[in-house]
């Protein structure tokens, strides 16, 4: 049995589905491991967590705790302070975006920098709160879909406060170098916040928080082998504290009255209402699966993936590629059958051969304005998929072309 | 809902023929849009009365919204608001899955499946449900 | 064998464990078939939603969807529009409680009222977004830890726009009248708007939205039985309509610029990032085991108990008891046994005899200072308890008495 | 953990010894609170150079909070500074399950298993806790 076959039989959907799942992106598939912890959770442990002391409310806190420390460990972090539980990437950036605009962190006469290849979860969210509450975001705009960062750069001043950028966008793959862009803002700004969204890169890069200097970096557990309903929050501690919280509710506080409310000591101040531990846990055991793989080795195996991919479809000319189309492009790769619309050709491509991809605008519309296009396909691998998918892929685009001729 | 079905010759073309992508001298006219993926049709009208006298679209779109779209010009065009009305009724329940009139239906009864491909639904009745809002607007205005 | 016996093999996690598990009205304990969708789910559907057009997000699609219908029918809304789909209760109640009080639907000389009866999600939450939004909130105080329906009607006036209060306090379990103060509260300004905390009431009292005329209701999955993770809001069509957006992200929107934001439909608008599809597929299954089960049922097996045990503990001299003691309590029993500490008490109960009950001020802290004390002890019941295990209670209470003499 | 273990003679002898309940005159105090149930703790210092001359606390808890409270006074009275923060540094690693010196800790080591009770912890290491930041800031102002 080779490596690829042992890796997918940790894998139950591909034994029940005849399906070729290109649509890692948007959530990945669960190994065994994790999808049997929801049973070993709720037939041993269910309870609420942090506010009983009898016997399933300590094994709750326990498991929920150590699950903060595992991913504090996964991405390096100092503390498990530092690690908030939210529902996802999107819950994730909108805590700290409202956050950090609400607060008087940024003045009025400074600003917030973002960019249009966001996911509209690192977009809308800035927009609207500046909006809110009165303050400044600007936005870097790039070019024909391809992130520059030294153009990203130059738009860096003073009065910059916030940064906010993907670590590898969603729609192209392309891998930001986060060093170059931290070095260089810190060298501006030595002050400066820098907020990154992980969704796409924590599931396939080593992530450092401490290496990097990152302020903040949010990401999702269901992209990363993890449950739904399952994200993170990465916080630098000294800035977390000076933070108002997000959502208001039970745990996150010190003392209420009808004057005033004070809250708890981070993390717990930015998390409230009853926790998803089942989630945690699940999440957890992700993590534990990815350590024991080898999170190398699902990162060699996804590259080799992903050249491989872009390398054949290189030679159809009948499609228009995104992105930067070498090294730089990561598990994704995005592209258009000329003349058919993206919805027709994802049909199709199940249809026709079970091979599930994404079309549409990926939450990414203005990436896609400064493309001159409305949408697109997108096809993205994780470490289970095979070079005789892919196969499968480029046989069945030539199909297209020849159906719809 | 197997290959043959949605992109059968028929409804490919349907969807190439341009016969109702056009603009035309209208009084009426609707928009809509298709959060998911950017699509767009602008629906025009030239109302006699209540009568369709005549109808066009342009924008764009996969094939089964344009075919979708252009099946509904052919399917609307000379009627009175009321049957209009009664057309797309049926249609949109088709499209939900829910039982309809094949006579009404006629020979957009070939989207019956469309009901058990969610994401597709929104692409076939698109055109539909912007139909239905202007429709239904005039004949209030006529009625008030 | 006994239908209360059939109850409890539906609850695995009570073959494994030698608890007695009072702690129901933190989180309800999982029945098998909910334990098992997460498993049905992962393994034969794991997708997406709302975003590509392959098979398997075809069918989570659908499955989402119908819970939506699932929840809608079992609280009679009209659409299932009206039904938004959040982590929890408080998740809920922050978005309706910050929506509303930015909107423009409530001026600067209008107010909210809530009381001191609330759990800290339905306080803290209108307090703290009155402040950053500079809008009134206003508090009907209770008398001695009792919600006097006729002394909150005598605050509202034409000047308040929202009225907050819950339909079941988790302290006492007392039950509010609440047709009698929709009706009142009506008459007295037909526009008001009617915010329901339902997360104690909703699991245990037919809930029929249409019939009270309930412009708002939030409930939590997981105290109904279904998974960690999971809640509901319920909002009027026409409301909803009206109101702007909680959080910002994919899904949400219409159309996109560097300029602004356009938003999509209800009840998307207020729903953003990958959704728990698992979870929520756990919920429909809660559901339908409720409805198969009988929620008439369910109700008077709960009243029992709940009578049951009040009789009992009332016998007791040397404990205090709170709330109406009377048919107006469901589910939940609070008390103090004098001279010891809650958490002295709820640690012996657990350590002696597998007892799970809660200590501590259950996140309400105003309740609690009303009171004139700082924390208490509360039991509460679901149908699958015995009337034995609350004898055990009862017992247990007795030898904590000698103990710590 | 055994109920004797938790709830062992001991431990309710010192909870309910007022020995060292009372106010003192002092020349610091500080403030503990337990959020999860609203308990309160108010400790007295009086500190002579770096020496804690005498030390009492005020407030409510619970038996584990008040007991562990009472016995931090025991410790820590006559002792300087340094190795008052040695004894809390010790008695909190124990607390949190990690490897302490138990001739540091002495006879607190009867809360070892504490450290398997989540909530119980905070009830416990709240008045160390409290103690620690106090000494800490005294230390740091002394030293500058
Ligand atoms: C780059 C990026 N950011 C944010 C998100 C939002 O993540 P979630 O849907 O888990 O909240 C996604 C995925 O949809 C993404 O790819
Ligand atoms: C009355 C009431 N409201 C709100 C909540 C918060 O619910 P959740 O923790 O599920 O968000 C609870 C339970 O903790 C409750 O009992």
């Amino acid at each position: 049995m080779s490596l690829f076959q042992k890796y997918r039989n940790d894998f139950p959907i591909l034994d029940k589905n005849n399906i070729i799942y290109f649509d890692n992106a948007a959530t990945t598939l669960k190994p065994k491991r994790v999808v049997d912890s929801f049973e070993k959770y709720y037939n041993n442990f269910n309870s609420n967590v942090h506010r009983s002391s009898h016997k399933l409310s300590a094994e709750s806190t326990k498991i929920y705790e150590n699950s903060r420390k595992n991913i504090a460990d996964f991405i390096n972090a100092e503390s498990t302070d530092e690690i908030i539980f939210t529902k996802g990437t999107t819950e994730a950036l909108n805590l700290i975006s409202s956050s950090l605009i609400r607060s008087d962190l940024i003045s009025e006469d400074e600003s917030v920098l973002t960019t249009t290849l966001e996911h509209h979860a690192n977009f809308v969210s800035w927009q609207q709160y500046g909006k809110i509450f009165g303050k400044n975001v600007h936005y870097y705009k790039n070019n024909n879909g391809i992130f520059n960062e030294d153009d990203f750069i130059k738009l860096i001043d003073k009065k910059t406060k916030v940064i906010a950028f993907t670590a590898l966008t969603n729609v192209t793959g392309q891998v930001t170098d986060i060093g170059k862009i931290i070095n260089s803002a810190r060298n501006i700004n030595k002050n400066i916040i820098i907020v990154i969204d992980g969704a796409q890169y924590v599931p396939h890069f080593k992530t450092d928080v401490r290496k990097y200097d990152i302020d903040f970096i949010a990401f999702s557990g269901h992209k990363m082998l993890g449950p739904m309903g399952t994200g993170v929050l990465y916080g630098k501690k000294n800035i977390l504290k000076k933070l108002p919280p997000y959502m208001f509710g039970g745990e996150m506080i010190d003392s209420v009255t009808t004057e005033d409310t004070t809250f708890n000591i981070i993390p717990f101040k930015f998390e409230t209402g009853t926790p998803d531990v089942a989630g945690f846990y699940g999440l957890s055991e992700a993590i534990n699966y990815m350590n024991e793989t080898g999170t190398d080795k699902i990162h060699e195996r996804v590259k080799e993936l992903t050249m491989y991919a872009l390398e054949k479809l290189k030679t159809l000319d009948f499609l228009d590629l995104y992105g930067t189309l070498d090294e730089n492009q990561h598990s994704i790769v995005s592209f258009n059958v000329k003349d058919i619309h993206p919805h027709d050709v994802s049909q199709f491509l199940n249809d026709s051969d079970g091979i599930a991809i994404r079309s549409g605008h990926h939450c990414a519309q203005p990436f896609h304005k400064e493309l001159g296009i409305y949408s697109s396909c997108r096809a993205s691998f994780n470490f289970y998929n095979t070079e005789e998918e892919i196969d499968t892929l480029y046989d069945a685009l030539l199909k297209i072309r020849r159906w719809f001729k | 809902m197997k290959l043959e079905d949605l992109y059968g010759d028929v409804i490919i073309d349907y969807a190439k023929n341009t016969k109702f992508k056009k603009h035309i001298e209208h009084n009426h006219e609707a928009h809509g849009k298709n959060t998911s993926c950017g699509d767009e049709i602008e629906l025009e009208f030239n109302l006699n009365g209540d009568i369709i006298k005549d109808i066009s679209y342009t924008g764009h779109g996969c094939i089964i919204s344009q075919a979708s779209t252009a099946m509904l010009c052919e399917a609307l065009k000379g009627k009175n608001i009321n049957s209009a009305l009664n057309i797309i009724n049926e249609v949109i329940k088709m499209s939900r899955g829910e039982t309809f009139d094949k006579k009404t239906v006629d020979s957009l009864e070939m989207f019956e499946d469309i009901s058990t491909l969610p994401m597709r639904v929104k692409c076939f009745s698109l055109s539909w449900h912007t139909a239905e809002e202007k429709l239904t607007e005039v004949k209030e205005n006529d009625e008030s």
